[in-house]
């Protein structure tokens, strides 16, 4: 969370704003006239260290840290009513996806579940080219709740008690196709 | 005293030779009025003869044919050197006329065509036509093909233009008198055709041009009356001098542009472009190239005879 | 050094010429490499005065208009549409991509937008390369032998000679 | 009409009650669907939170796939559905994205330009079936059952989509055309919490409970909805709300193909019913013979 | 050739010369085919920048003109006259715009210098081909339309015929007014907008020099400056403004209904009677009814005919049909105005769904004396509202609606909240993105709502719904807002909304636009001429505009503009004549051969087919030189002055020798 204190320019990056500019659907975003609509739409601002509006403006200000160790990236349930909202059509929902990314890659993500849950859920689709929903909320439980798994047990029994919790993965046939793409990809560099 | 005439073919089909024959009785008034030291199409003469000639010798000389190898090119410089007046006869030496159509493709094309690739030919060693040739203590040669066709006046200063494919008989008769009596206008003139487009001449009733669709003249009975443009038939006409007699639009058949564009008319064959297009009935871009959909071959129907005379010259190669 | 294409734009006097004009009022920056002639209309442009571009050396050539509906003279700029979409039908006869010729409405208030569209043509026609048409002619005549020096030194036979 | 079919991962698993129902109900309302052959994961919110180029291109994949067909895509998941749709859109308007996608998709020897049309199976039933036709197919029109109709997000929420963001109505129409009554549910369109289930329970638990409490307010029967993941987390985690509020909600949560099934006589059973975690009340029951 | 041509470039300050390399350009000008001589200047529009050709022309140095400086849309006018004064023929000058196409939009110095000199040579080589144009001038016909008669067009028509010019204002509601027919109260000042607006509808009623014609649309403009042939519909309103008095016995005897009788207060809401026949509110001029036959029993049903019985002056005509009246004007002042934004398409905010959420419009008329609730402030129920929201910025600001600021709301929320705290105890909520009281007096106002504790939240609202999520908020309208300034999330209950819908241009401006060939901007609005200097006029000569059809205004601003365009037009009518275009379009006749390409090209039907000739003729007067004929001649019978082929192929040729 922001300390309440004086901010001085040096400590804060200016390149942050360009950054996120650069990114497909994050061109809008230096356009934002910090109205609300999004906070003020976004079913989970209200636990959110800081609410999308707010996040804009310290994107723009350049208080990367604050911004990538925020939870708001991670909170974002991508239901996208900012997103439709927006006066100014900035790709809100998307903004947060390039936001996780970035987090991601400079390794601000101690201690969020969503993160290793997206992390699961890659292995999954990488290993299947499917989800295994089943695979996935094990491996999910045993990493990030392991502690109180048995808190899981209930919904776990539910679902599968109505054979809504298959045990085998589906797998697609043509596995080595979608690995050649995503090699190809990985050699393109990411956006 | 007699004048001197020169006639020669270039890449031509004759029929501006025959056109000259088809004055009939008045060719022997022609016969009266010079003589003639060179129409190969005619009788046998000499090249050299005529080199033998001091230069401007002749009083006038009658090209026809468009120059297509380094011989039409050569003999065109001949005559140009040996003659008081030159004078393109006909569409190939005035704007290049159908061979000009070869423009759009390049020596190799056309040699390849016609001597290797076409349904009638046999070749199996494909020998295709070369310059020169040693056969024993033979040398044999051959014109020069060229690549692009050109007109008359693209290799030497022509001082008068008698339009057609081919040239009204009666206008060439009167081009020659023209000659005799020394009343011949400023150079650079077309002489034997008026001066503004055939659509003056035209007997058929003009009203507003709203085209719908392009036919082509296999698919309809036009309207005899009627202007054959505004019945979807691609005419020339309001692209084209005057001066045939609008012999084709008389007899059904739309004008193909063998006269040339009237004065100061840099390309026929993109002005009808225009007009064509403007005439369109069509707001919306599907609509319109809905269309154009139906113009066969709208470059060849436009240019047919002036492609090597317009402003492009030939396919970019 | 990456090709640098000269194109010429023909802009009508009321929606794309003042367009263009806007675009300097409000310091838009683009490409330097359309050179613009005003008409009244786009619905002036002859076919000719395009191929008459691309013969004099242009690699593009772009003509703008008011949007349809829009056109000052009520019908100019459907006129210009028709003839453009003629003209790309024969363009390719003669070897010349139809993507070197482009239409675009652009009204008075796009200044932007007229930015936009020349940057993104100017970048098409960068990628077409050059078109350089006379140099193309001047080479298919090259191998048309010209070595007629006023007098020809040797006798090329007789045409009937048996 | 006939449609190229993309599951989606979830209804192979959790929502194969979902498949069930669709599986008998669509060839009854002249739906033919066409499984696309070795269809991969859309990839889904979470890909795209880790890597962006990748969950385009494993997206771009079943598009690739799906275009030889040239039919529209059909997948009955919202998450499918947005992806799929957001691929497309981003292709079509970020040329360097698509170079590359082109690149990737080439490595696997496959194309795509882009002329595949994404829609959901909802989209599916109300404008090429029609309420009109619907309405003629319910041989057993479902008079006073009073459903809340729930869209959730992300169907409504594509760039372009088939209905109004805020207040969609297209599947009220559906839910008329066969008898049933909606009642007034404001909160048609919020979110569920989706995927913060797993890891914000408690959030999400408590915007499920908003949309519990809404449809019991306006007494409906039951709930009816469009997405794998709405349908688990407000039938699934329904008695852990009920822990954690101190709440009573017993409401069935089912699927609008399994509604239509019901008022196409289709017995229960084959409409997967039975794999529902709060199963049909007997008010329910009820109302269904009544009807 | 002989022409001798003199080449003028402008540094404009720095505009230019900071981007072009002047000394290189005039080194290369020098070098130039036909220029005598190369000069460059500080400011060529300047003075002795128009000196220093002067002095060259009257020297006997050149007898051509080419400057390389701004936009010919800027200065051609200005270079042009000093041709003129000097004997040069205008026709002669040439353009070369190296300011707004060339030195202001191109980052690199070589660049820019490089396209200056292409433009030049262009310029120079075209001038080469000119020909000088013999003037052409038409005299200005003394009367005016006026369309609209909102206050933009009442104050233009005063403005003319009080200066004893006669004015023709057509309006397309029964009555003038407009808009601020139906305010009750005016920002800043408060004062009432009846009070000030009637008596000017009621001179516009008695003016000798204007003719009124409401209930009336245009429909066709034919011409050009100074000669304008218009024709407008009179739509029937079914009484005859002849014998009607205006009584008013019709409307109270009247059994239809107009508004619906039924309904809760919000939908009855209305100025005037709510009967079949109606006159749209009290003081309306002419005070004629209308029969809206789209309720009327008569026209319905086929029976009543109330009305005519009970009209003494038998003024009721239900056989009145449409009629067409034509006549001829110099001038055209435009002034439609606006219409308010719907915001039924914002479904969030619940307009048309839940009862007590109301537009502005619906607002200012609950507010009027003379509406049906007599300017009480009511609940749809008839109850007293003990808490308001005011929601700003609804389709404006907002790319999926309108991008543009209104430019008004700001002030008239800030006038309703005073409303509300005047007529009523309610809390009003002011929900606002950026406060914006830019006019006069308007800040001041602002400072005394703050001090008459209206609660201000800045923050766009996100929605209005009527789902409660405590006991608080049953039965009320739940605003939720993010609270920006403190950085939270506030859901605020309240028993009313007011959306200040946004202003749009007016319905069928876009026609009218197309009739008077003026161009709609991508905001529906009408362009100017030019934004600073040309604010009232338009592209095309003889046309003005005022008021919200430009763009969204105040009252003041439109009064002003209004004054503004009248003013402009009777310094036409002084001058008496104007100059217009020469360059038009002249077919040889020697070479058409009456093809009849270009006969239906014309948008002006100015070219017609001479049947004994064989050719065709265009009409110079009704040619506006748009060149389209010329293009598609295919003899080239046509030329386009001052645009002919060989000017133009010579353009081309001197643009690609650089």
């Amino acid at each position: 969370m922001l300390e309440k204190d004086v901010v001085y320019e040096s400590t804060l990056d200016h390149d942050f704003l360009d950054e996120i500019y650069a990114l497909p659907g994050g061109q809008e975003i230096k356009k934002c006239i910090q109205c609300g609509t999004c906070s003020g739409s976004c079913p989970v601002g209200s636990v959110m260290d800081y609410a999308p509006r707010k996040i804009f403006s310290l994107i723009r200000a350049g208080f990367r840290d604050e911004v990538l160790s925020s939870n708001t990236i991670w909170f974002c349930a991508s239901c996208y009513t900012c997103a439709v909202r927006c006066p100014k059509e900035i790709k809100i929902t998307d903004v947060m996806y390039a936001l996780k990314r970035l987090a991601v890659k400079e390794g601000k993500t101690r201690g969020r579940k969503a993160v290793v849950l997206s992390k699961n859920f890659v292995k999954m689709v990488n290993k299947y080219g499917r989800n295994h929903e089943t695979e996935l909320m094990t491996r999910y439980i045993l990493e990030a709740e392991l502690f109180n798994a048995f808190h899981f047990i209930p919904q776990g029994w539910r679902l599968f008690s109505n054979g809504r919790l298959p045990l085998k993965p589906h797998r697609m046939k043509n596995l080595d196709q979608l690995r050649r793409i995503l090699k190809k990809v990985d050699e393109l560099g990411e956006i | 005293m007699k004048l001197k005439f020169g006639i020669y073919w270039g890449a031509a089909c004759g029929g501006c030779d025959v056109a000259i024959l088809d004055t009939h009785e008045k060719i022997l008034e022609i016969a009266d009025m010079a003589d003639i030291f060179l129409w190969p199409l005619a009788m046998d003469f000499k090249y050299k003869k005529i080199r033998a000639l001091e230069d401007n010798y002749l009083d006038a000389s009658f090209f026809s044919g468009a120059i297509r190898n380094s011989e039409n090119e050569e003999i065109a410089r001949l005559l140009r050197r040996k003659s008081k007046v030159m004078v393109a006869l006909g569409a190939c030496a005035h704007i290049g006329g159908i061979p000009g159509l070869a423009n759009m493709y390049t020596r190799e094309d056309v040699l390849n065509r016609v001597y290797r690739e076409s349904e009638s030919t046999i070749n199996e060693e494909g020998i295709i036509p070369r310059e020169a040739w040693s056969e024993g203590e033979y040398e044999l040669e051959l014109p020069r093909f060229y690549n692009t066709v050109k007109t008359l006046d693209q290799i030497i200063n022509v001082e008068y233009y008698i339009p057609g494919c081919p040239p009204v008989p009666l206008q060439i008769y009167s081009a020659l008198t023209l000659v005799r009596d020394g009343m011949l206008p400023p150079k650079g003139s077309v002489i034997g055709a008026g001066d503004r487009a055939l659509c003056e001449q035209c007997p058929r009733v003009k009203e507003e041009k709203k085209l719908t669709g392009i036919k082509r003249v296999h698919e309809v009975i036009p309207d005899p009356e009627k202007c054959l443009l505004e019945q979807g038939l691609i005419c020339l006409g309001p692209v084209t001098r005057s001066g045939c007699g609008s012999r084709c639009i008389k007899s059904g058949v739309p004008c193909r542009g063998c006269y040339g564009p009237v004065d100061d008319v840099k390309d026929q064959g993109f002005a009808m472009l225009s007009a064509l297009a403007s005439s369109l009935d069509a707001k919306e871009q599907k609509d319109i190239d809905a269309i154009i959909d139906t113009i066969e071959d709208p470059l060849r129907t436009l240019h047919r005879f002036s492609l090597a005379a317009s402003m492009l010259r030939r396919k970019k190669v | 050094m990456t090709f640098e294409p000269t194109i010429v734009g023909f802009l009508c006097n009321w929606c794309s010429y003042t367009g263009a004009d806007l675009a300097g009022t409000s310091r838009v920056k683009y490409a330097a490499n359309v050179r613009s002639i005003r008409v009244m209309c786009s619905g002036r442009v002859e076919p000719t005065f395009v191929i008459k571009a691309l013969y004099e050396g242009a690699d593009g050539v772009l003509i703008a208009g008011c949007h349809p509906g829009d056109c000052h003279y009520q019908e100019g700029n459907y006129k210009a549409l028709r003839r453009y979409r003629l003209l790309r039908r024969v363009l390719p006869e003669y070897g010349i991509e139809p993507e070197r010729v482009r239409l675009e409405w652009v009204a008075a208030s796009e200044g932007e937008r007229f930015a936009k569209v020349v940057d993104d043509f100017t970048d098409q026609i960068r990628r077409l390369g050059p078109l350089d048409i006379k140099e193309s002619i001047a080479q298919s005549l090259i191998d048309d032998v010209v070595n007629h020096e006023e007098e020809a030194t040797k006798d090329i036979g007789d045409v009937n000679e048996a | 009409m006939k449609y190229t079919y993309y599951p989606g991962c979830s209804v192979g698993a959790t929502a194969n009650l979902y498949q069930d129902s669709i599986n008998v109900v669509a060839p009854k309302v002249g739906v033919e669907l066409e499984e696309l052959q070795d269809w991969n994961c859309c990839g889904a919110t979470a890909y795209m939170s880790v890597k962006e180029l990748m969950s385009f291109a494993i997206s771009a994949r079943n598009l690739a796939l799906a275009e030889p067909f040239h039919r529209d895509v059909v997948t009955p998941c919202s998450a499918c559905y947005l992806v799929l749709n957001k691929t497309n859109h981003y292709f079509a308007e970020y040329p360097e994205l698509r170079k590359k996608l082109g690149k990737a998709l080439e490595a696997g020897g496959l194309s795509y330009s882009g002329n595949i049309r994404v829609r959901h199976l909802l989209d599916v039933f109300v404008n090429d079936v029609g309420p009109e036709r619907l309405s003629e197919l319910a041989t057993k029109k479902l008079a006073g059952l009073r459903v809340a109709p729930y869209y959730g997000c992300q169907i409504v929420r594509p760039e372009e989509g088939f209905d109004d963001p805020d207040e969609p109505e297209s599947m009220d129409r559906l839910i008329e055309a066969i008898g049933a009554t909606c009642v007034e549910y404001p909160m048609k369109a919020k979110c569920c919490g989706a995927s913060l289930m797993g890891t914000q329970e408690k959030l999400a638990l408590k915007l499920c409970r908003e949309l519990l409490a809404n449809a019991v307010r306006a007494d409906a029967h039951c709930i009816v909805t469009l997405c794998p993941l709405c349908q688990m987390n407000l039938d699934v985690y329904q008695p852990k709300v009920n822990g954690l509020f101190r709440t009573k909600f017993n409401i069935p949560v089912i699927y609008f193909t399994q509604l239509i099934g019901l008022s196409l006589g289709i017995p229960p059973r084959e409409l997967g019913l039975h794999r529902l975690a709060v199963k049909m009340t007997k008010q329910m029951k009820d109302v269904l013979k009544g009807a | 050739m002989s022409e001798r041509i003199g080449v003028y470039v402008c540094h404009c300050g720095t505009n230019i010369a900071g981007k072009v390399n002047i000394d290189e350009v005039v080194r290369f000008a020098e070098g130039l085919a036909g220029v005598e001589l190369v000069r460059d200047y500080k400011f060529m529009c300047s003075d002795p920048g128009q000196a220093m050709i002067q002095k060259d022309i009257e020297g006997d140095l050149i007898d051509r003109v080419v400057v390389a400086s701004c936009s010919p849309l800027m200065h051609e006018n200005t270079f042009r006259k000093v041709c003129e004064r000097c004997g040069v023929n205008p026709y002669l000058f040439t353009m070369a715009n190296i300011r707004e196409q060339c030195s202001w939009v191109h980052v690199d110095m070589g660049d820019s210098t490089a396209k200056a000199k292409a433009l030049i040579a262009a310029a120079v080589s075209r001038t080469k081909f000119l020909e000088p144009l013999p003037k052409r001038e038409v005299s200005i016909n003394p009367r005016t339309l006026v369309i609209g008669g909102g206050i933009a067009g009442i104050q233009a028509a005063l403005d003319l015929a009080e200066a004893g010019k006669e004015v023709v204002l057509v309006e397309r509601e029964p009555s003038i007014g407009g808009h601020m027919a139906k305010f009750d109260k005016t920002f800043p000042t408060l004062d009432c907008s009846a009070c000030i607006l009637t008596p000017r509808m009621v001179q516009v009623g008695q003016h000798p020099n204007i003719k009124l014609m409401t209930y009336a649309e245009l429909d066709e403009v034919n011409g050009y400056v100074g000669n304008f042939t218009v024709r407008v519909r009179n739509k029937a309103r079914y009484v005859d403004p002849e014998l009607c008095n205006g009584c008013g016995m019709c409307w109270e005897k009247c059994p239809g209904t107009r508004v619906p009788r039924k309904g809760n207060v919000h939908e009855k809401l209305s100025l005037g009677p709510t009967t079949s026949i109606y006159m749209p509110f009290m003081q309306a001029v002419p005070a004629v009814p209308v029969i809206d036959s789209g309720t009327c029993l008569y026209f319905q049903k086929g029976k009543c005919r109330v009305c005519e019985s009970v009209c003494e002056r038998t003024a009721i005509k239900y056989d009145m049909e449409d009629t067409f009246e034509e006549f001829e004007v110099g001038n055209i002042i435009i002034a439609t105005g606006f219409r308010t934004f719907d915001p039924r398409v914002i479904k969030r905010y619940g307009y048309g769904a839940l009862p007590n959420v109301m537009t502005s419009l619906d607002f200012e008329i609950m507010n009027c004396a003379a509406g049906s609730t007599s300017g009480a402030i009511l609940m749809a129920d008839g109850s007293e509202p003990k808490s308001i929201g005011i929601v700003h910025c609804v389709g404006s600001r907002d790319k999926h609606y309108n991008e543009h600021c209104s430019r008004v709301c700001c002030m008239y929320a800030l006038k309703y909240a005073h409303l509300i705290k005047e007529k009523t105890n309610a809390e009003v909520f002011d929900f606002y993105i950026d406060m914006r009281c830019f006019g006069k007096g308007y800040e001041e106002f602002y400072d005394r709502l703050l001090g008459e504790d209206v609660r201000f939240v800045r923050g766009k609202v996100a929605e209005v719904s009527n789902v409660p999520v405590n006991v608080v908020e049953e039965g009320k309208l739940v605003i939720s807002v993010e609270d920006t300034l403190v950085g939270v999330v506030r859901r605020v209950p309240v028993d009313m909304v007011v959306l200040c819908t946004g202003l749009e241009s007016s319905v069928g401006l876009a026609e009218v636009a197309t009739m008077c060939n003026v161009s709609v901007g991508k905001d529906g609005f009408i362009i100017e001429k030019h934004p600073k200097l040309g604010p009232v006029s338009t592209a095309t000569d003889g046309v003005f505009i005022a008021g919200a059809c430009q763009s969204p205004k105040d009252i003041p601003d439109t009064v002003a503009q209004a004054s503004a365009a009248s003013s402009a037009v009777l310094s036409m009518i002084t001058r008496g004549t104007i100059e217009i275009e020469s360059a038009t379009a002249e077919i040889n006749e020697k070479k058409c051969s009456g093809c009849r390409i270009c006969n239906n090209l014309c948008p002006y039907l100015a070219i017609t087919f001479d049947r004994e000739k064989g050719v065709s003729v265009i009409n110079e007067a009704l040619c506006k030189g748009c060149g389209t004929c010329v293009a598609a001649c295919p003899s080239n019978a046509i030329k386009a002055k001052h645009f002919a082929n060989e000017q133009i192929f010579a353009e081309i040729e001197g643009l690609l020798s650089v």
